[in-house]
């Protein structure tokens, strides 16, 4: 087969879902290039949105066939553009772009994630009492996320959010916030956090505090530690996580391999792949958690 | 005696050229290591990507030199950036002429890149408070304003023809890179050939040897924050235009910490007193072909900072001074 | 028109509430040259910078041509035509010499842009007339501690000042550039800018001045028409009592060589530098400004790398590469560079006294400082230079140049060296405090002192040496003993003109 | 003449004490806006809370004191932590003993730290480069180190007591902020009444004095960057014994900057040739309790930073000098 130049541009690794984001990107190269010689993978890595335009440049100055990223944000829309125009056959993840410059767009759905996640904590609490949630840094998806479980908290008239305060996707900024807010309300009943990462800087603070009215603590995304308490069921506190699967990152890679050839998944009788993909966002509890462990990611 | 100035004659030429020598060190390792990075797309590509830093690092030269810093460049383009693009569009409602909306937002842009420097001048100056602390203070307000502006989103204009002319070339130079030159240029000019420039630098040396020769410090340092603010602006208009769109939680993240390094790898030191405007140019170029080249060669994502640390450390090793 | 120029009434000056100066009435008559002395810390720097709006005045008035004036900051006082020479350096290191000239006026093209080229033509008209050799184009950063100070004047000559403030102008300068200036001035006279001359030479003085002031503890003593006053008596009015004999009686030194230098030879600066120095010998350098006196100096110091040459303490080969080894060896320097090398401003007199000698009190364990014992030998020094100075905890920033330079000396005898470079030691410093500082060396010198003595004061020299080696261009012309040392002699090894031969 | 003592008196603590003064407004303040801000654990909270970049900032204290500066601190905080840990989980394989494994990674961390700062300083006084540039370049080399080490993961002890000691309280006293008040005081007696201090200050007002005042200017600078890099090494440990974990993505992220402020804040001048220890505390405390108002008050996220910077700037405006 004709050799494949595939450019993969990510944001850099500054939050622990990110640092599995780029685990499974580079499980997924590693695992194709092990089954196709012909493929060459340049992954390129950012720290702003400038910089991942940058990057966006320099692969298409390499001649790539393919391109797959995961915006910083949709701002970046313009310069993936130039790479749609060209030619170069686009796959974009996660966040969006704000038109349509790609042959696929494969994601996870940010509303579901939190939707899910909201609506089981509000069924354990009986559809009554106080919650507090701790965000992430304010950017785009943590404004989806704060959004939905607001509107989703709203519909029952029995339940509260207290509180909304900006936790970084840090373990530490988390815990800090926590402590605070343990100051600050004398009688909370769960704790939404818009990851796990921090959702584990919160549960320390409450365990440090000696109280003893908080009954559920619900982060997301599945950090292997997280399931592996739901697994052994260690921590009563903790009973149930929502995907938002970082192996997506492997996944597209197959999607721009095959795509750039122009080929489908077996047995998929359309022509092309599809365009938008989106993966479902599950619940997941003791029954199913086996299934979501990953011990090897970081 | 004829020893001695020949001895002076080229002590002094090494130090001055010594950021050119850097550069050309840089160049010529890059160009052995990567076929790809001497092609002429790739360097217009780097001129273009670090052309947005560069023009702040331009205004931050000046401050540098009169013995300041501005930590709130990075904030304060995403901030001008949004207020740039809500006036495009407010303006493209009233106006029916999608040219002149789009002047009309460039132009509230460049007022208020001009009135927010004069704001960090104004508190420095007259307000007596450190810089590092005026700007610290103002890169997390103006931040916190633009996320503020558009729940943290980007914000994108609904013109067709804003996101045209920030990439259009002109002959064969991106019209950022012109920009930058021309900037340069005329910063150069200011700062060696011109009465301000000259305070300026007396200023950044020894502030109370300035105000004992009659120059009037305060406005000396508050028209550089005022330049910075209006390069800052300058270049948020670029950018924006290239992407047609400001995101407030990302645009111009750590263009600060950028800048500055930059304005200081190319020559200026960070006590002010002296500015090397096409110093802190190559300074910006040194920067864009080190991330170029992590690019070109494909080292792991960890590395590169590894590489790029070890890589302006040793830039500025080439060129630092004897004792 | 009226023929006074600058009238002050009652002006007052306090610094948090200390007084400095107390109802301070002066008028200064148009075309003259004004001489304003007084010991240090007496107020006349400080009533020169409320007269250039440095600093303004706790209550009282300033006249100027008849009308009541507030001078509110430099920019001001030079737009009513009053420029300062200020007593510590007043250049942008970073900037060169015609920069600095006409920094705060410079001249410009039609176009708004900086006529350079103009700027450097006046800059070497100007460095010519001041029979100096210096690039405009140099930076001052390259420039030694006299060249600066030529700078200095030059740029306070080039503006068109109606009223020109020298504050103590000539402390680095040699008797021949001090001619050169005292010309300048006849000249800037002739054409109408009066002139206040601030200067601890009394000498200097009465030779150029028309009429002199005299300052005492922030109080106008008395103004005197020249011819009517001796220097003795301006001594005596400044003190406020009588003073005895200037230099003391010259000690016999001791036949053991203490310290020598062979051969010191640093490229394009020194040339082949030795000289033997005796225990308790005072060993004077002198020569013109340039002459590269200092530059021994620092040499020895391990300043500056010396390509050829070995120095030897007692006999001993020693090698010096910092002056920490210096100071471990004995040798301490007194800078001529007050503020660039000697003090640091904002630390305290304590704190600068002690500075090298801190060793001596700290605990061995754990480099304690012992506070009580750096105040009691501090106080020792304030009591016996008469350092001006509220407490001993007072930043020295605060003082005055005179009792900043008391402090400086005081720093480099403290760790109570064997051998003593003292450059210019007695820059800006009184008369009486100035016979302190001689007593005070010669006592050291009998107890073993060798002392190197730089100085731009032929008197000095004369008065203090054993022996005298005169420089010109980096190299020893010649070394002069005993009865040999005279003023002419000096003058001609270190200009290699006789006297009358020739004028520059 | 009592009148100009009482006067002297007046003008001397009001420097001296402004930032205290500070403090002072910003605690009445906050305990007026909020009723749970006095509360003593909520006290204890903020203290423990600042007590991590407090330690830092002590450090940073003297490096900023003998002129310089350090931006790696954030990185080298991850590094030492990762390598602790990593050693941690090594000894627990080696020893049976698990409190002498711990006793090994904390003396491996803390000698970690003191090479890492001597690292900093050996390129400062030997390389002859500048502070900004060298800590910029080691502070992208050791984020991107520790990136390395766990993939940018998390690293997490498989000690069961290595948690415990970084959450203990020693009578009320939180054991981090316990370590911080002891830090302090020894290296206020540094600062304050050794030859180091003093060298120390005059290093950084003047360094030209000092090298002609017979101070190794290099030893003196060389020192202020091994103890930061100590320092750094303590927080290390104490953060990542209070997780017993570390996320090399995160930790430390940003500590730079606020230790920097916080030393600020507390009356240190950019400009070196003073320091205050205590200032530098009560800087922290400041930024701590800022933190701490806006959960408290429930300050919208994207408005936080306003909020955040005008307190700072206010702040630092309660106690500039006069002119
Ligand atoms: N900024 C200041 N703050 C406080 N005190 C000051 C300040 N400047 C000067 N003084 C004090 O004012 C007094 C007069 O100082 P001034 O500099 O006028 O003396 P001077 O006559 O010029 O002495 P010298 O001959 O030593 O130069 C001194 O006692 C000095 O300590
Ligand atoms: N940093 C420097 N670089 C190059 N040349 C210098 C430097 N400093 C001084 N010089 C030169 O060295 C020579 C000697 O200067 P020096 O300061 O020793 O004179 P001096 O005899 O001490 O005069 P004075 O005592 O009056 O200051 C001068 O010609 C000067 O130009
Ligand atoms: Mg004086
Ligand atoms: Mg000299």
């Amino acid at each position: 087969e004709k050799p494949l130049k595939i450019g993969y541009s990510m944001p850099a690794a500054t939050a622990g879902y990110m640092a599995r984001a780029i685990y499974w990107a580079k499980k997924g190269m590693a695992d194709w290039q092990a089954k196709d010689k012909t493929i060459e993978f340049l992954y390129v890595n950012a720290e702003n949105v400038t910089k991942q335009a940058n990057d966006i440049e320099d692969l298409i100055t390499k001649g790539i066939d393919a391109l797959i990223v995961w915006p910083y944000d949709a701002s970046v829309t313009s310069v993936i553009e130039i790479a749609y125009k060209a030619g170069i056959y686009v796959v974009v993840m996660d966040r969006g772009t704000s038109k349509v410059v790609y042959d696929v767009y494969l994601s996870n759905d940010d509303e579901g994630y939190t939707r899910k996640g909201s609506e089981w904590l509000a069924k354990q609490l009986n559809y009554k009492g106080d919650i507090v949630l701790i965000e992430g840094i304010p950017c785009p998806i943590n404004t989806t996320r704060t959004e939905t479980i607001k509107a989703t908290i709203a519909q029952y008239p029995g339940m509260k959010i207290l509180d909304s305060q900006p936790g970084e996707w840090r373990k530490d900024k988390a815990l800090a916030i926590m402590e605070n807010y343990l100051q600050k309300y004398t009688k909370i009943d769960a704790v939404y956090t818009a990851d796990d990462d921090m959702m584990l800087g919160a549960l320390q603070a409450y365990k440090e505090s000696g109280r003893e009215d908080i009954k559920y603590f619900l982060g997301g995304a599945c950090d292997k530690n997280v399931i592996k308490m739901i697994m052994d069921g260690s921590e009563p506190l903790v009973q149930a996580n929502v995907t938002y699967p970082p192996d997506q990152c492997a996944t597209v890679v197959g999607v721009a391999v095959l795509g750039a050839r122009g080929k489908v998944y077996e047995g998929f009788y359309q022509k092309k792949l599809p365009t938008r993909i989106i993966l479902a966002a599950e619940l997941v509890t003791k029954e199913n958690a086996a299934a979501y462990y990953f011990p090897d990611e970081p | 005696m004829i020893k001695a100035v020949i001895a002076r004659v080229k002590k002094f030429q090494y130090e001055k050229y010594a950021v050119f020598i850097a550069l050309a060190v840089l160049f010529i390792i890059s160009a052995l290591l990567s076929p790809y990075f001497t092609r002429i797309q790739n360097l217009l590509n780097i001129l273009r990507q670090v052309s947005y830093v560069g023009i702040i690092a331009l205004g931050m030269t000046f401050v540098i030199t009169s013995g300041g810093i501005d930590l709130s460049v990075g904030s304060l383009m995403a901030f001008i950036g949004a207020v740039g693009i809500l006036t495009l569009n407010y303006l493209m409602g009233v106006f029916n002429n999608e040219y002149l909306a789009i002047s009309g937002a460039i132009l509230a842009a460049l007022i208020m890149g001009i009135l927010s420097g004069a704001l960090n001048g104004f508190l420095i100056t007259r307000g007596r408070i450190a810089p590092f602390i005026v700007t610290l203070g103002s890169m997390a307000i103006f931040r916190s304003l633009s996320l503020y502006m558009a729940s943290a989103g980007e914000i994108r204009s609904v013109s067709g023809h804003y996101g045209e002319f920030g990439m259009n070339s002109i002959w064969f130079l991106p019209v950022p890179v012109l920009v930058m030159l021309i900037i340069a240029a005329i910063l150069n000019t200011i700062l060696n050939s011109t009465r301000y420039g000259r305070h300026l630098c007396a200023v950044g040396s020894n502030p109370l040897v300035a105000l004992f020769s009659a120059i009037n410090v305060n406005r000396i340092k508050f028209l550089s924050y005022v330049l910075c603010g209006f390069t800052v602006s300058v270049s948020a208009v670029l950018l924006t235009s290239r992407f047609n769109a400001v995101s407030t939680s990302n645009t111009g993240m750590g263009f600060e910490l950028d800048a500055i390094t930059a304005v200081i790898i190319g020559g200026t030191p960070f006590t002010g007193g002296r500015g090397a405007i096409w110093g802190t140019i190559v300074g910006v170029i040194i920067l864009g072909i080190i991330n170029n080249m992590l690019n070109m060669l494909g080292i792991s994502p960890y590395l590169q900072g590894t590489v790029k640390g070890l890589v302006i450390i040793g830039a500025v090793y080439l060129q630092r001074q004897k004792s | 028109m009226n023929n006074i120029l600058l009238k002050t009434q009652d002006i007052n000056k306090e610094f948090s509430s200390v007084p400095v100066l107390k109802n301070i009435n002066i008028e200064i008559i148009r075309g003259e040259v004004l001489g304003i002395i007084g010991e240090n810390g007496a107020g006349k720097s400080v009533l020169m910078k409320i007269l250039s709006g440095i600093y303004t005045a706790t209550s009282g008035r300033v006249i100027f041509e008849e009308k009541p004036v507030i001078i509110k900051d430099p920019l001001n006082a030079k737009h009513l035509g009053i420029s300062l020479i200020p007593q510590e350096f007043n250049l942008i290191k970073e900037l060169t010499v015609y920069d600095n000239i006409f920094l705060g006026s410079e001249i410009r093209k039609k176009n708004g842009f900086l006529n350079k080229k103009l700027m450097m033509t006046h800059t070497n008209e100007l460095l010519r007339e001041l029979g100096v050799e210096i690039n405009p184009d140099e930076q001052i950063e390259n420039l030694s501690t006299a060249q600066k100070q030529m700078v200095e004047i030059c740029k306070a000559i080039s503006v068109d000042a109606k009223l020109l403030i020298m504050d103590e102008p000539t402390t680095v300068l040699t008797q021949y550039e001090i001619k050169i200036l005292f010309k300048l001035m006849q000249r800037l006279k002739k054409q109408g800018t009066t002139i206040i001359y601030i200067s601890h030479k009394l000498k200097e003085v009465k030779a150029i001045c028309d009429r002199v002031i005299v300052l005492r503890d922030g109080e106008l003593i008395c103004s005197e028409m020249i011819e009517n006053i001796s220097v003795l008596k301006m001594a005596q009015r400044m003190v406020g009592r009588e003073l005895s004999q200037v230099f003391p009686k010259k000690q016999q030194p001791e036949d053991e060589v203490v310290f020598e230098a062979k051969g010191l030879t640093v490229p394009g600066v020194i040339e082949n530098i030795s000289f033997q120095i005796r225990k308790g010998e005072i060993l004077g350098l002198a020569g013109l400004v340039g002459s590269g006196r200092s530059e021994v100096a620092e040499t020895i110091l391990g300043i500056r790398k010396h390509s050829v040459g070995k120095l030897y303490m007692h006999g001993k080969e020693i090698t010096i590469k910092t002056p920490k080894d210096a100071v471990r060896n004995g040798i301490s320097y007194l800078s001529e560079d007050r503020q660039g090398c000697g003090i640091l401003t904002n630390f305290t007199v304590i704190q600068n006294t002690t500075l090298v000698s801190l060793d001596a009190y700290c605990n061995y364990f754990f480099g304690y400082v012992n506070k009580k014992k750096e105040e009691e030998s501090t106080l020792k020094y304030k009591e016996r230079f008469d350092i001006k100075t509220e407490n001993l905890d007072t930043r020295l920033e605060y003082l005055s140049g005179g009792n900043q330079q008391k402090v400086s000396l005081a720093k480099s005898i403290d760790p109570g060296p064997i051998v003593l470079i003292a450059d210019e030691p007695t820059r800006g410093v009184d008369v009486s405090a100035k016979q302190e500082i001689y007593s005070l060396i010669n006592s050291l010198a009998k107890k073993g002192l060798s002392c190197i003595f730089i100085s731009s004061e032929q008197e000095e020299i004369i008065g203090m040496c054993h022996r005298v080696i005169v420089m010109k261009d980096g190299k020893i012309m010649n070394t002069l003993a005993d009865e040999k040392i005279k003023e002419e002699e000096i003058m001609f090894l270190a200009t290699g003109v006789r006297e009358g031969a020739k004028e520059v």
